[in-house]
């Protein structure tokens, strides 16, 4: 799998990594279409805290090609599930600061109904079913990979808190 | 598990291995053993090292054999009970029986987003 | 009243009327923090069609300090049932073309659920109570107030449609 | 209705008009009649006109009293049943008492977003 770096999005449908940084009104722009009255869109950032610990920054890491095809996949199960849904989906891999943005989702149909829906199944999806790890760096320099599995525990690096 | 020749079982069915680093063997139906290449990620990759990793198994062999072929290995307390798995960069249930070539992955729960 | 014309929107609950055109990605910029990893976005288009019928544009007009009023109701009453909510609303009044953003939401959390509930919740509630109406342009030059009270009617001029 | 002085009732206690354009009368307390200002928007102000209107109410008259009164006008027809109210800017049930200065609006069925 080659990733795309830095073109347009111009499928009505489309998922994919990336590696540079996540523009929602570029996802946005990529969705609209005269036809469409509701755009929806869920952006997730690197928040500056998880499970109580002060994070300074989070690394992504991906099964690649695997999680290329599983975010187009749910691209094109989402529009199928809500036909005239128009979506793009990025996630993003590599090293993130605090704030940037690592997955980003737009959704554009002419209700706002299917429009919600989509954008909320996508991420869920993503979160279930995407093979992508994150690993955060904390204040004292250290590093953690976040235990999905353990989510939510108390104390340990980990989170239920993913945004 | 047998090292005897198997013939392939019709249950047999999953999609198969890309061509890219199939290992040939004289013929398509009759194999004695095969080679597939094991993927870590994330923390897996930190105790057992990054991958891939070759490994040859019986013909026959699932993909939870891999993960038991693995246990052997150090760093191996990392893996829980049943890790995720995919082959050929799919999901896939423990009992997926494996192509000579096929690429398994032992997948960390997911934390994307 | 006095409409604030293209001011950077900063507050961190707002909702207000304006007159010119709505950016989804600074209504987002607005609302962005970084305690708060997961935004998310609604923004309203005009449809080049409506009922069946082809539109070319859409005159919004509100009863002006009624209207303005309530989207900020809205951003405040989403904050207090949300908390932690950080939201913007923008309503625009006047004439648009096809594609032109009549409304956009932007909201961002800690956590996906409630920025999406919230940003659900805010676009319903301006549907249901703010004081704004819409009158379409048809390709025939004719012009119709959309009339919400027999929104799906077959036939008339009307929408159950709006996005 | 009455067109005698009327005490204000206890129950009245919706938010006053703002002082802006309210007329000033002898008393507070003690009004024989008072001046609303009507505002009617899209298709209602298509049909009746787009005011405001200035409309003179005996004192305890409601926002009901209001489309009442509007009903004897040209265009009223555009009027449903019931339409829905606004005192001051805010949701306003027919039954609300208006007070002297008092901004009543008629509201289409709104169609933001």
């Amino acid at each position: 799998m080659t990733l795309v770096s830095r073109v347009a999005v111009s499928a009505a449908v489309s998922g994919r990594l990336v590696r540079t940084p996540i523009s929602g009104a570029a996802l946005l722009d990529a969705v609209a279409h005269e036809t469409a009255g509701a755009q929806t869109a869920f952006l997730g950032a690197v928040r500056d805290h998880n499970a109580g610990r002060a994070v300074t920054g989070i690394d992504y890491a991906a099964y690649e090609p695997m999680a290329d095809a599983e975010l187009a996949a749910i691209a094109a199960e989402a529009a199928e599930r809500w036909p005239g849904v128009r979506i793009a989906i990025e996630h993003r891999i590599g090293t993130l600061a605090v704030g940037e943005i690592s997955v980003g989702i737009a959704v554009a149909h002419a209700h706002r109904a299917p429009a919600f829906d989509a954008c909320r199944f996508a991420i869920e999806a993503i979160k279930a079913r995407v093979p992508i790890w994150k690993r955060e760096h904390y204040v004292d320099g250290t590093r953690a990979w976040v235990d999905a599995s353990t989510a939510g525990a108390a104390g340990a690096p980990t989170t239920g808190a993913t945004p | 598990m047998s090292l005897e020749l198997l013939k392939r079982t019709d249950h047999d069915v999953r999609p198969r291995a890309p061509a890219r680093g199939r290992v040939a063997f004289p013929t398509r139906d009759y194999v004695a053993r095969m080679r597939v290449s094991v993927l870590l990620f994330a923390s897996y990759a930190d105790a057992l090292g990054p991958g891939p990793l070759p490994l040859e198994l019986p013909a026959g062999a699932t993909a939870a054999d891999v993960v038991t072929a693995l246990r052997a290995r150090p760093g191996a307390v990392a893996l829980p009970p049943a890790p995720m798995l995919a082959v050929n960069a799919r999901w896939a249930a423990p009992a997926t029986a494996l192509a000579d070539g096929d690429e398994v992955a032992l997948l960390p729960p997911v934390a994307g987003g």
